[in-house]
């Protein structure tokens, strides 16, 4: 046992030290550092420059494009991007679509999507939940029904989804939806790449506590679908969704992200006053506040550290990654109570987006504007990819055979 | 010992929760949030005129029925269940007993308008450093031979938009956070040299920052005594803080009432998600927080005379902030990603709760405030 | 209204204040103060005080031996009798068999029972809980059958009680039997006087974790019962169960004690130091707490207020009695851990209890022997009485209408 | 990074396993207890020869197998799983490591005694007066010329009824809770002047108060620098409190699995209680604190040598000690009554996991000490 880096890995984290030093692009630190709004193209420039380096992909196989990196250097690489909050890469393609794809698609699938995925080039959603499903996800009602036309075979798609995230800015979606009525609601569902351009399709906006659109429904309307969109069997698309899961499962825990949100915590709670005389930090019951969150996260950590360790002796993500999606949301929603703590009085202001060109400023301390909005908008952490409630009757029913 | 309401007081809060039913649902409110100035002004004026409910907690020689914090609590309660964005607790419970402390011509004048419904009233207390101790003032008033040179910045002052009168505090001497030398001023909102900046707060109200740039006021503008204004404010401001935890009340009691509903008629899994024990257990433990939160509103507003007011006033604000956090979080968590959007209600009512929190003083600074007693038990 | 007392209010607290003042027994009040063992006398010693005083019984019907105090004068004198730790009258006759019996007992059974109970001459017993029905107390398996000796009706019981509480001292029990089998499992029970001298009952202690024996086994073999034994009709003392439950919730909240039990804990944490040189109440942390606990208790306190009020004006003690339970007995729970932790290093050692005439001592400050013992002990809180999660699932089902 | 254990660990850790399943299984637990002198020596001896694994975690110039603390991790929380009363902690880490760190004709001699299982060593280094605080020392040691003269008295020194040595501190100089001052001394358990008052303690093992009465020992007693000790005390109870975390995790591994195994038998309203939702998700609470606490341990095992020790340790002990409250709590409210009796073994592995939580400090005392570091950060 040992927790030191080895001389290669210490060299490791130099060098993706240094790479993000030298290319992580000045106008989206400088709009990251301002809390501007990120445009489309924001989002995606660094995903297209570790693009280039190769690195847009830490966990997949190489022979897809990954890394081929060990566990201890995708921790590393984790680590010192949270450390420079790089933006990551969306999650859709990279963590989501492109694991099912390689694990279940065919050669021509592989061939025909992977590259823009990595690349950065598509941008994908996802088209999971339904209004009447949410955590109940097989019970979904979207259904896609099989013609031939000109020869060819088509899904006819019709249905609503919902909370589809970024959806606004998707050239392409996966869907799950459901080919056939009989058995098991888990059986019959089928998954399903679609062209969000298809006619038929449309997307609306969902406004969110904070006054943020990030999440959208998406309506089906006879939307043409070919069949060889099809990853996987017809009706086992069950199969894709749940390794999906429990691959969204695994990158959950968001520990480096946390960490850089608790220094950001630590940097407010010393500018802020406590209004008797001393910066908030040195308050101790705010200190204490702020010492048990970094406890709790390092015994996150190690969780993880040690997931992984099994992992890399051979067991799958298992069900265990239950743990680090309840404890890790649960983090990442205290860390934003906390800074909502730490507005007092400036939690109330609302503070409009930037407009173009305006020189209005928010009111208060600068992360003061955002405080309470984030703390609204991260209650969904608990609620999705499986809400804290599934995540725990997960563990009662696979660990602990309940 | 009587815990039993008057007439008048079961009357008042059948009266108010029947308007607010007819003219404060939730769709009216949220396209009165949308209008210029981000509200009603008829409602405040239904308020004072056709409901008459704005001096029910005055004293009758200046047209109130005489009725006290009780029936504040009781009003304030119904505006909570309703989300609504009334400015009561800062013109009334504030500025009606700051007035009324006072007497005098100020009183004579102002209180008949605040029951009419003509003078509102924004209280700045709190400053940009200060956090929640009302003593950490920068602001300054000078005397300047004809009155009073006020420069400072004053933050968050809800209802100061379109208010006709702040009520601010001001150092006419000692140091920072000194308990001496704090001063009161009552000002009207268009005098000169003061500078405003409106917006909205998250949960529905209009605020401004406002700053003092040698704003010139009469001598009449001093309320109360020149630098010992201190021990006046705190009781103002115990009065508010026992207002909104009565309105936090009123909201939690709603949004459990919501919660509660959603649950019964939300499938998943094939059954209501009110048929899961968990679920279940969670209404409770929300059902608990209500109750207490209910529990310490009244023993609170029942203490407002107490010697030792300030302890029971921050017991109860520390237990319903912790029943909120409880409460508002169990209620999203409950409702799923809809409770996260702006399409129903249940949303508003926490994002109202939830700042409720920080108004008047969060947890910590209440536990700070009633621990100083024990300590002062240990010594 | 008002939470002052009235001048008749106020006189009363007075003469209540003084007669304890002047009455409570010296070598009790002794006892109690040394944390020495009490024996049986100690126990009855106060009770039968009040009962010349006409005391014993405040929530009685006056006909009965009651008061006929105001829901005030109650709150004042069990206030006082908190404040001055009085050594209440044990509840299984007081507080449980007593209101079974005047409500559905026989014009009989009343005269022969209640004056024992009001005196304190008869120590009585509490025959529910069985090892295999905890909280589900309707799956009880000890069984009546109805004989004719001699033409004189008789049960014959058999069967299996547990916890039963202090039955080492009892004379009379009061147990819950099956005498009808089909149905469902609340209809068939009945509702026996047992005296505890009959041939066939044998009592066996159990021990609990802090070494005390407190509860013991109760086994019935063939014990015979005469039939005008029963309270109520045969196959119906379910209602009486049900009946004594909600009774039991009432006092069981627990206010004047828990105020006394923090007014202890405090004076403890003023004379511990924290290690860094002030008392432990002094120490941020402990002091905040206290400051928590004192804060629920007063909640507690208030809801309670407010639900006798509601008594008062007509409303029985309905399922929000259960609230009272489950908070009344998390800070009753409360208080024993923070006694634990101001006991520090001298949580640990174990001292039995003081032997007749020894001149051993504690090891440590004087409350610390107690600490781990009554921390253990009172785990039993959340789980008699009902459990409470059993009284959550109450609160869900009668005032949620879940 | 490497989080495999070595090929000797596994082996150490079956072996214990399987011995203490064998030989200290409940029932042989409790009536060990029971015996004369409340332990049965013999237990201690067989881990010493037959299994030799006393030495696993010590250097192999004494005999050792020059293992470290991972191996003592290993080994306590086996000792955890079965509640053992052996004096592993006060013996083999504390003692073992001061002689380690002391090196010379005392690590010489003893070192293979404790290896032996000849030597037992108790560690006094509380008092009544001082809580957690290594620092807060009365008991006084001066040097008379033929050696060291000792009084005062040291709490809950756990082993010593029948230890052949204790490790206590005393002052040599400075003033109470002052960091310089504190020296450390190697005492033979039967030198005159040693009262001891011996007991059992709630958690089934023996300990003593121990009166230092004008004790006269010679000088080679004095272990490391006079006055300067403070900073070895303070690693050998960092070394402890990983151990006992270790122990810790064992027992709260083994509690979980009691409880889900008596949720999944008892039964009530028709069904096991384990099928109660409510109960799952406790029961996954629990999991999830066992899985932290094992986490952390290892965390706070894996940095005993780091420049930042004490933060990581204190984190560790102060996680540990919240799973321990809640995961014990839970236990036994899960047990229902049983769990309160001495019948099961829930109830004493509660017992035992409450006092770890006293044991070289608790959750307040580890924050404060972590907290210490984020101040001077904030500095």
């Amino acid at each position: 046992m040992d927790l030191a880096f080895s001389p290669e890995e210490t060299a490791f984290r130099e060098e993706v030290r240094a790479f993000i030093a030298d290319n992580y692009p000045a106008h989206l630190r400088g709009k990251q550092d301002e809390g501007e709004e990120l445009g489309r193209d924001d989002m995606l420039a660094w995903h297209k420059i570790l693009a280039k380096k190769g690195w847009a992909a830490p966990a997949w196989p190489k022979d897809y494009g990954g890394t081929g990196w060990t566990a201890t250097q995708r921790y590393i690489f984790s680590e010192e991007s949270a450390r420079a909050e790089t933006i990551p890469p969306l999650p859709f393609g990279i963590n989501m679509v492109g694991p099912v794809i390689y694990t279940f698609g065919t050669a021509e699938q592989k061939a025909k999507y992977l590259p823009g995925i990595l690349s950065g080039d598509v941008w994908w959603c996802q088209g999971y939940s339904e209004p009447g499903a949410g955590s109940d996800l097989a019970s979904l009602r979207t259904r896609a029904e099989r013609v031939t036309e000109d020869g060819k075979d088509y899904y006819i798609v019709n249905g609503q989804k919902t909370w589809t995230t970024l959806a606004q800015h998707a050239d392409w979606g996966f869907f799950l939806v459901r080919t056939a009525a009989d058995g098991k609601p888990q059986e019959g569902i089928s998954f399903l790449l679609i062209d969000m351009k298809t006619p038929g399709i449309t997307v609306k906006p969902i406004i969110t506590l904070g006054g943020e659109h990030e999440v959208n429904e998406v309506w089906l309307d006879n939307v043409k679908v070919p069949v060889e969109n099809r990853i996987y069997e017809e009706n086992k698309g069950w199969t894709c969704a749940k390794f999906l899961l429990a691959h969204e499962r695994t990158g959950i825990a968001g520990v480096a992200r946390s960490k850089r949100g608790i220094e950001k915590l630590k940097t407010i709670a010393r500018a802020e006053q406590d209004g008797q005389g001393q910066p908030l930090l040195a308050n101790p019951f705010f200190r204490r506040k702020v010492a048990e969150l970094e406890t709790d996260l390092t015994a996150l950590e190690f969780t993880e550290l040690r997931t992984l360790a099994g992992e890399a002796s051979g067991k799958g993500p298992g069900p265990e990654s239950s743990l680090l999606k309840v404890k890790g949301t649960e983090i990442q929603q205290r860390i934003t109570e906390l800074v909502l703590e730490a507005a007092g009085n400036y939690a109330a202001p609302y503070f409009r987006q930037f407009p173009e060109g305006s020189n209005e400023y928010p009111i208060g301390p600068d992360f003061a504007h955002r405080a309470a909005p984030t703390y609204f908008n991260m209650r969904k952490t608990s609620i999705y990819g499986g809400s804290n409630e599934i995540q725990r009757n997960i563990i009662a029913k696979m660990v602990l055979g309940l | 010992m009587d815990f039993n309401f008057t007439e008048t007081q079961s009357m008042l809060r059948d009266t108010l929760r029947r308007y607010l039913a007819d003219s404060y649902d939730f769709d009216s409110r949220q396209a009165m949030l949308k209008k210029d100035g981000g509200r009603d002004p008829g409602i405040w004026k239904a308020l004072a005129t056709e409901i008459g409910l704005l001096g029910a907690a005055l004293p009758e020689q200046y047209g109130g029925f005489g009725g006290g914090p009780v029936d504040s609590m009781v009003l304030m309660e119904e505006f909570g269940r309703a989300i609504a964005v009334e400015p009561y607790v800062s013109t009334v419970v504030i500025g009606g007993n700051a007035l009324v402390a006072a007497g005098g011509a100020h009183a004579d004048a102002l209180l008949p308008a605040i029951i009419s419904g003509e003078a509102i009233i924004g209280a700045g207390f709190y400053e940009p450093q200060g956090r929640y101790n009302l003593a950490d003032l920068r602001t300054t008033a000078k005397a300047d031979g004809s009155g009073w040179t006020l420069n400072g910045h004053k933050s968050v002052v809800v209802a100061a938009p379109y208010a006709t009168h702040f009520l601010v505090t001001a150092r006419t001497g000692g140091s920072q956070r000194e308990g001496a030398g704090v001063s009161l001023f009552l000002v009207e909102a268009n005098s000169k040299g003061i500078v405003r900046r409106d917006y909205p707060t998250v949960d529905g109200f209009m605020a401004s920052e406002l700053y003092f740039e040698n704003a010139s006021v009469g001598p009449q503008a001093l309320l109360g005594a020149e630098g010992g204004a201190l021990p006046l404010v705190e009781t103002l401001v115990d009065h508010a803080t026992m207002a909104v935890c009565a309105e936090a009340t009123g909201a939690m009691l709603k949004l459990h009432e919501l919660t509660l509903d959603y649950a019964r008629q939300r499938k998943q899994f094939g059954k209501a998600i009110g048929d899961f024990q968990v679920i279940q257990h969670r209404l409770v433990d929300m059902f608990m927080e209500a109750e207490q939160a209910k529990s310490m509103t009244l023993m609170g507003t029942l203490r407002l005379d107490d010697a030792d007011r300030s302890k029971w006033v921050s017991q109860a604000k520390a237990k319903v902030n912790k029943g909120i956090r409880l409460l508002g979080q169990a209620a999203i968590q409950t409702h799923g990603g809809i409770g996260i959007t702006t399409e129903l209600s249940a949303g508003h009512y926490f994002k109202r709760l939830s700042i409720i929190e920080t108004q008047f003083g969060d947890f910590d600074h209440h536990m700070a405030r009633l621990e100083a007693g024990l300590m002062a038990e240990a010594a």
